[in-house]
């Protein structure tokens, strides 16, 4: 009897367990989009903002405009927990879904080390706008994955002339303390080389400290900094609960909120707004500007939310989290209608996407045509650079609202791109490839 | 490390004080562990959860998740604490009951269960987003003290080793002094004693999910302020896990003593031990300490000796 | 469906000693093994290979590996992950650093390295014991993840701590597809199965049993208690760096240090207390159960997509995954090998009810 | 009958030794001599020591002073797995077995000091391992065939009732063909019919193969029917020592289970 009810049980397993019948699936006539993200675990206050945000673009589309060139979009969302090896699960999960994945977010920089390798072999080009594998910049060695606007190390230069320019010149750096808070992970740890690079030339002081992940607790740390050290500048690469803590702790030791530079994923509502008053005056990172006033995101809410179809609570909208998702969708949409003006008016597949992902150019007036001025900063890639090395924002925390800084900073290329290609070719290197010339 | 220390003693103290402060944080998380361990032997590992649950409702409460109406902190916290007293006699009835004896691994798994299934409900209920929650206890430094001796203390942590403390004294009195609480240490000692001498066990169990529950709102609040409402709330088990084994699972002073021993040590070995292997050893160095202690005492410092009989 | 025993006189001690000794148990087994090698790489989608089956059978081997350790030993841990990690890094660290090692010998080598961690972490075990020992274990845990870490040796100096597997080949044979990855791990889940059922049917799992069973008894009857234990937690960590090296070369690819955290411990241990405690089948089952649980709670709620809020259907799968391990935890403690056999009982007497 | 015997030379001889838990004096100043082939009781009243003693013996606990020595080796300090290699093999109070293997794997246990294979022949089984599992298993066998509990070789030993498991907890030492023998209340809570089959196994042992036998036992009768030499503790001390007949005649074992002297 039991053997008979788990019988039944397995035959149900296995026809469940076989989404062969989703793997063959013929295209339906619309362009098909996979949405991951994190509705879960400690970083679901991003993941929701980043998964919503891109649904909610693609759907304006298809109400506003019928689509990309008459091809409406379709999507399926899953759920990462913003866990690599449920990324990886996902993406083989979706990527012959629908006539197949046009392109790929693996939306966490691990996950986009572990889809890394399978993508180049499926043909399927991975995005990652301001995450993920600094050195793929190098489109000849990686010519399936793009990070593009502004990868790591070129934030970073950004953050420096930053400083400089807040010092009143690049030469007034020379003998300053740059204290550089990361969090212990792979995402932390990036942007070492490149200080320690940057520290020579400008002749300033940079020590690391490593907080270890969550980053509940960083009294340590913040004691060394002001106590000790007493850096003149922090940089803080944090991510999810670590950073308010951060800006808790540097309250608790005194130490000024203005001195703190965040990357951009230290630099959300989510942020910032736990610590209170204490994030009053900081200071952060940015590749996208923020708030509701942008016409794309006017035509979102006409579109979209007005009818009652917002996958979001309204009051998120103009968040940072929720902007940098409107980029992300932004430039995918962008990426396919440049791949359906080279192969035809159908939806495409992520061969075709890659091609015209190496012609693909943010022109200004084509951001401006967008209704995304500010919103995207304009940026061209080509066959060799994946990346575009676009301008970086930069943000303060003032009364409740994140108010921009100056202009947007140009990133260091010439200091970056060297570093980059010298990684990329160890990179080849160890997997014995040839890079293609561009 | 020495003349580091010589050259800047004051720092050195710093250090060691607002480690002792770190350490009573600690302690408020573990206590809920210890209580449930103490009355029935099991190692509650949702205890995180729970404190996830207590502040994420505590603080939607407040933001007016409850029929758009804001309740004021108090009230909210009193409302909290009725959600959290059922639900720790929920899961005492609906998971415990039903596993009564069984091993205690499979009594840890299935609290890692009800870990998972706290963390869902808690975020299906009350969404994902990052809360602020403001108990108008301010994080700046106190500046009396400031002043006068160069030591920065947060007004806040002062505070927050103040309601530990009074928790503590709280329970210390409970135990002694009530006859349920009487009845708490004598079914601990013994369940199949305390059940024939006609202590109503599911009684007390009852009872003792229900003030896990309310030590859950508590750290929920003071952690819950620090960091912000926000899923990694559930992620401080691990934090409270070696100041339990230190204090010696069922001792409630214990845990409080070890908070600090933790805090204090933790700290000193970050600044001054740390930086010559590249920092960061907060994660492991506690529970280095407490294999160190458990290797010297096996039941940790103020746990009841188990003697081996043949 | 005949299954019965009558008829099969045992006539010998070692046939009685077999490793099934019932003829239609060696039937299926050996259907299941033809099965598993020769059909599913032609029927099973490469989607259902790469997702589901890969992890399962790789899991298995940790489960394998913990189950030696906790079922059978009695002694908890929570370094599995952990473990899991130093074999990875292991074989990583040796495929690169002497690129003409053999496969094989790489993974047994990485292996060897995990044993000697794992013994070194075990060591507090002799002192130490239940749940307390589970803490020590953590220590083991932060700070192997620590060193991986923090130590840009361990992943020949990446800025990024990342590790990429080189590619793998057997005796000059790329195993590149799909399929042929399949069967390389295959052949490791077998193999390690049938060694790990070796030594649990023989003095060393009879060691091991009692020393978990009564410890003090054990010791008066001639068992070194330290020794068995350290032993037990050797294979064990042997068996989850093979696990973990696997993991990295023929399933993920590319991995952080963060692959191996405390989740996957906890996976593991599921897996261990779902299947079956002291069971080597069980394994299987509690493998196969907790990598498929969570893929049929969204595939299952996939048709409310449209309905339910992501955020709700994400954190229901969540609750849904807690309410079934309890559910299970309260039906049968004893685990899936336990229905299994119960199963097996039933079917034995069948058609008669007793 | 039985103090006619003729025994050899000394095997175990305790001296002197003084055993304490903090300030609880367990015992002090205990001295026996055990030689080959004697069947040799401990009795005393509950408290008196003696599981103590023999726990001292086969090294479980570890006399802060005298000294006991084994066939003429003297011990400073041993671990219970080398007084087992040893060749001491014992039975507990309370059924210290296996609960979670079966009968026959119980016994099977009792015959790992005697494996030579290591774990990596136990790993890859065919060959040497299985061909000494096998010879193992006969001896096993035999151990089974005396005590009579073929029928029960499969059953885990936690389901088995109470006087069985004590039976199957006497294999398990037996498997391991010892030299000396400690059993600990080997009849306690057994009726009147089990405890005659067990006297049989334990004077069977006894005389088959000359195996000596250190008891600790209540039920007097049986103490003075089995024994060659019995010695009582009191208190922790050693109150009177010697055989049977004489013991029992003894006014101060008198007064201590009368209770009278204290």
């Amino acid at each position: 009897m039991a053997l008979r009810k788990l019988a039944t049980a397995l035959l149900a397993a296995a026809a469940l367990g076989l989404p062969g019948a989703v793997q063959a699936q013929q295209n339906d006539g619309t362009q098909f989009m996979l949405v991951n993200a994190y509705w879960t675990g400690p970083f679901a206050a991003g993941g929701s903002a980043f998964g919503g945000g891109m649904i909610d673009y693609y759907r304006m589309l298809n109400e506003r405009d019928g689509g990309i060139n008459g091809v409406k979009l379709s999507w399926e969302k899953c759920e990462t927990q913003y866990q690599n090896d449920r990324i990886v699960e996902c993406y083989e999960r979706f990527k012959g879904h629908n006539g197949g994945l046009a392109l790929f977010h693996p939306m966490s920089t691990g996950g986009a080390y572990a889809v890394l390798e399978r993508a180049q072999k499926d043909l399927i080009p991975v995005i990652t706008i301001g995450y993920g594998r600094t050195d793929a910049s190098d489109g000849r060695v990686f010519p399936y994955k793009f990070p593009m606007l502004t990868n790591y190390w070129s934030q970073n230069t950004a953050k420096i002339r930053f400083m400089g320019a807040q010092e009143g010149g690049m030469d007034k750096l020379k003998g300053k303390k740059i204290a550089n808070v990361y969090l212990e992970s792979a995402y932390g740890k990036e942007t070492i080389p490149v200080l320690d690079e940057q520290a020579k030339r400008y002749g300033f002081s940079v020590q690391h400290f490593a907080v270890a992940a969550p980053g509940l607790d960083q009294k340590a740390v913040w004691l060394q900094i002001a106590r000790q050290l007493r850096a003149d500048w922090v940089i803080l690469r944090g991510w999810g609960v670590m950073n308010p803590a951060a800006l808790k702790e540097a309250e608790r030791v005194g130490f000024a909120r203005e001195k703190i530079v965040g990357v951009w994923w230290s630099g959300s509502e989510e942020d910032v707004v736990p610590a209170g008053d204490a994030a009053e005056g900081y200071i952060s990172a940015a590749f996208n500007g923020s708030g509701t006033h942008f016409p794309v995101i006017q035509d979102v809410i006409k579109h979209v939310y007005d009818k009652g179809n917002g996958e979001l609570p309204r009051e998120r909208l103009g968040q940072v989290f929720y902007a940098r998702a409107m980029v992300w969708a932004i430039i995918s949409a962008e990426a396919i209608r440049d791949a359906q003006a080279m192969f035809g008016k159908r939806p495409v597949v992520g061969k075709e996407v890659q091609q015209a992902l190496e012609k693909f150019a943010m022109t200004p007036e084509r951001v401006k045509k967008l209704g995304a001025e500010g919103l995207v900063p304009p940026f061209s890639l080509s066959c060799k650079d994946h990346e575009g090395g676009a301008a970086v924002r930069f943000q303060q925390w003032k009364g409740g609202k994140w108010v921009p800084i100056g202009d947007w900073v140009a990133v260091d290329k010439d200091m970056v791109r060297p570093m980059i290609e010298a990684s990329a070719a160890a990179y080849a290197k160890e997997k014995s490839l040839t890079p293609r010339s561009c | 490390m020495l003349e580091m220390i010589y050259l800047d003693p004051l720092f050195a103290i710093e250090v060691v004080v607002s480690g002792l402060l770190s350490g009573i944080m600690y302690s408020l998380v573990a206590l809920g562990f210890a209580l449930i361990f103490k009355a029935s032997g099991i190692f509650n590992f949702a205890q995180g959860a729970f404190v996830l649950f207590a502040a994420l409702t505590l603080v939607s409460l407040i933001e007016g998740a409850l029929f758009g109406v804001k309740l004021p902190l108090l009230l909210a916290a009193a409302v909290t604490l009725v959600i959290m007293v059922v639900y720790g006699m929920a899961v005492e009835r609906l998971v415990l009951r039903p596993l009564i004896n069984q091993s205690l691994i499979i009594l840890f798994m299935a609290t890692i269960g009800l870990n998972f299934f706290t963390e869902g409900f808690a975020q299906m209920l009350w969404g994902a987003q990052v809360k602020r929650l403001d108990l108008g206890i301010p994080e700046k430094p106190w500046e009396g003290l400031r002043l006068a001796t160069g030591i920065t203390l947060s007004v806040f942590e002062l505070v927050a080793a103040a309601i530990a403390g009074v928790l503590v004294l709280g329970l210390t009195l409970f135990f002694s002094k009530t006859t349920t609480g009487r009845a708490l240490r004598a079914v601990s000692d013994d369940n199949q004693a305390a059940m024939s001498v006609g202590i109503p066990l599911q009684h007390i169990w009852a009872v003792v999910w229900a003030v896990a529950g309310i030590i859950a709102l508590v750290a929920g609040m003071l952690w819950g302020a620090k960091l912000g409402v926000q899923f990694s709330l559930s992620l401080l088990a691990l934090k409270a896990l070696p100041v339990l084994i230190i204090g010696g699972f069922d001792s409630i002073v214990g845990v409080i003593v070890a908070g600090l021993i933790v805090g204090a040590s933790e700290k000193f070995a970050e600044v001054f031990v740390g930086p010559y292997f590249g920092g960061a050893i907060e994660n492991w160095f506690p529970y280095v300490l407490a294999t160190v202690v458990l290797l010297i005492k096996p039941q940790g410092l103020f746990g009841e000796k188990i003697i081996e009989r043949v | 469906m005949i299954y019965r025993e009558s008829g099969q006189f045992k006539t010998s001690y070692a046939a009685d000693q077999a490793m099934f000794p019932i003829r239609q148990d060696r039937i299926f087994i050996a259907l299941l093994l033809v099965a598993a090698v020769a059909v599913v790489p032609v029927v099973v989608s490469e989607y259902a290979i790469r997702s589901i089956l890969m992890p399962f059978l790789i899991l298995s081997i940790a489960a394998i590996g913990l189950n030696l350790l906790l079922g059978y030993c009695g002694l908890i841990s929570l370094g599995t992950a952990a473990f899991m990690a130093v074999g990875a890094f292991s074989a990583y660290k040796l495929a690169t650093g002497i690129p003409d090692l053999p496969i094989v010998l790489n993974f047994i080598l990485a292996g060897l390295v995990t044993a000697v961690v794992g013994m070194a972490f075990g060591l507090p075990s002799l002192r130490i014991k239940g749940f307390y020992l589970a803490v020590t274990t953590l220590a083991a845990h932060f700070f192997v993840e620590w060193t991986i870490t923090k130590f840009g040796w361990f992943t020949n100096y990446s800025p990024s701590g990342v590790i990429s597997a080189p590619p793998l080949d057997v005796f000059g044979i790329a195993i590149d597809s799909t399929t042929e990855k399949y069967w390389f791990v295959l052949a490791w889940v077998l193999v390690l199965a049938v060694l790990a059922k070796n030594l649990v049917r023989s003095s060393v799992g009879r060691a091991w049993m009692a020393v978990r069973d009564m410890d003090v008894a054990a010791a008066v009857i001639g068992v070194p208690i330290l020794k068995t234990k350290l032993l037990a937690f050797a294979v064990s960590s042997f068996y989850c760096g093979i696990a973990g090296a696997l993991y990295v070369f023929a399933y993920i690819g590319t991995v952080e240090p963060q692959a191996f955290d405390l989740n996957r411990a906890f996976q593991v241990l599921f897996m261990v207390i779902i299947g079956g405690l002291g069971s080597i089948l069980g394994s299987f089952f509690g493998a196969a159960f907790i990598v498929t649980l969570p893929i049929f709670i969204t595939l299952a709620a996939a048709p409310f997509g449209g309905q339910i809020p992501a955020e709700v259907l994400s954190n229901l799968e969540l609750i849904i995954f807690g309410i079934l391990i309890v559910f299970f935890l309260i039906v049968e403690p004893l685990g899936l090998a336990r229905l299994w056999q119960i199963g097996k009982e039933k079917l034995r007497l069948w058609p008669f009810p007793h | 009958m039985a103090g006619r015997r003729q025994f050899g030379e000394v095997i175990l001889s305790v001296e002197n030794i003084g055993l304490s838990f903090g300030a609880v004096q367990a015992l002090s100043g205990v001295s026996l001599e055990v030689r080959k082939g004697q069947i040799f009781s401990i009795i005393g009243p509950n408290g008196a020591g003696k599981t103590s003693l023999l726990n001292c013996i086969n090294g479980v606990y570890h006399p802060q002073q005298g000294q006991i020595s084994f066939k003429g080796q003297m011990r400073a300090r041993m671990e219970p797995h080398q007084a087992a290699a040893q060749g001491i093999a014992r039975t507990f109070q309370n059924v210290a077995l296996f609960r979670g293997m079966s009968t026959l794997d119980n016994i099977m246990t009792g015959r790992n000091l005697k494996m030579r294979r290591g774990f990596l022949w136990k790993a890859l089984w065919w060959g040497p391992a299985e061909r000494e599992e096998l010879a193992h298993r006969a001896q096993v066998e035999r151990v089974i065939d005396f005590l009579e509990i073929e029928a029960i070789r499969k059953t885990p030993v936690g389901r088995l009732p109470y006087g069985l498991q004590k039976r199957v907890e006497l294999g398990r030492a037996l498997a391991a063909e010892p030299e000396m023998l400690l059993l600990d209340e080997p009849m306690a809570g057994m009726n009147l019919e089990e405890k005659q089959d067990m006297c049989r196994f334990i004077l069977d042992v006894n005389d088959e193969f000359g195996t000596t036998i250190c008891l600790i036992e209540h039920d007097m009768g049986v103490v003075m029917d089995l024994s060659d030499h019995v010695v009582v503790l009191d208190y922790g001390r050693k109150i009177a020592d010697g055989p049977p007949e004489q013991v029992r005649r003894d006014p101060r074992v008198i007064d201590a289970y009368l209770g009278a002297a204290h």
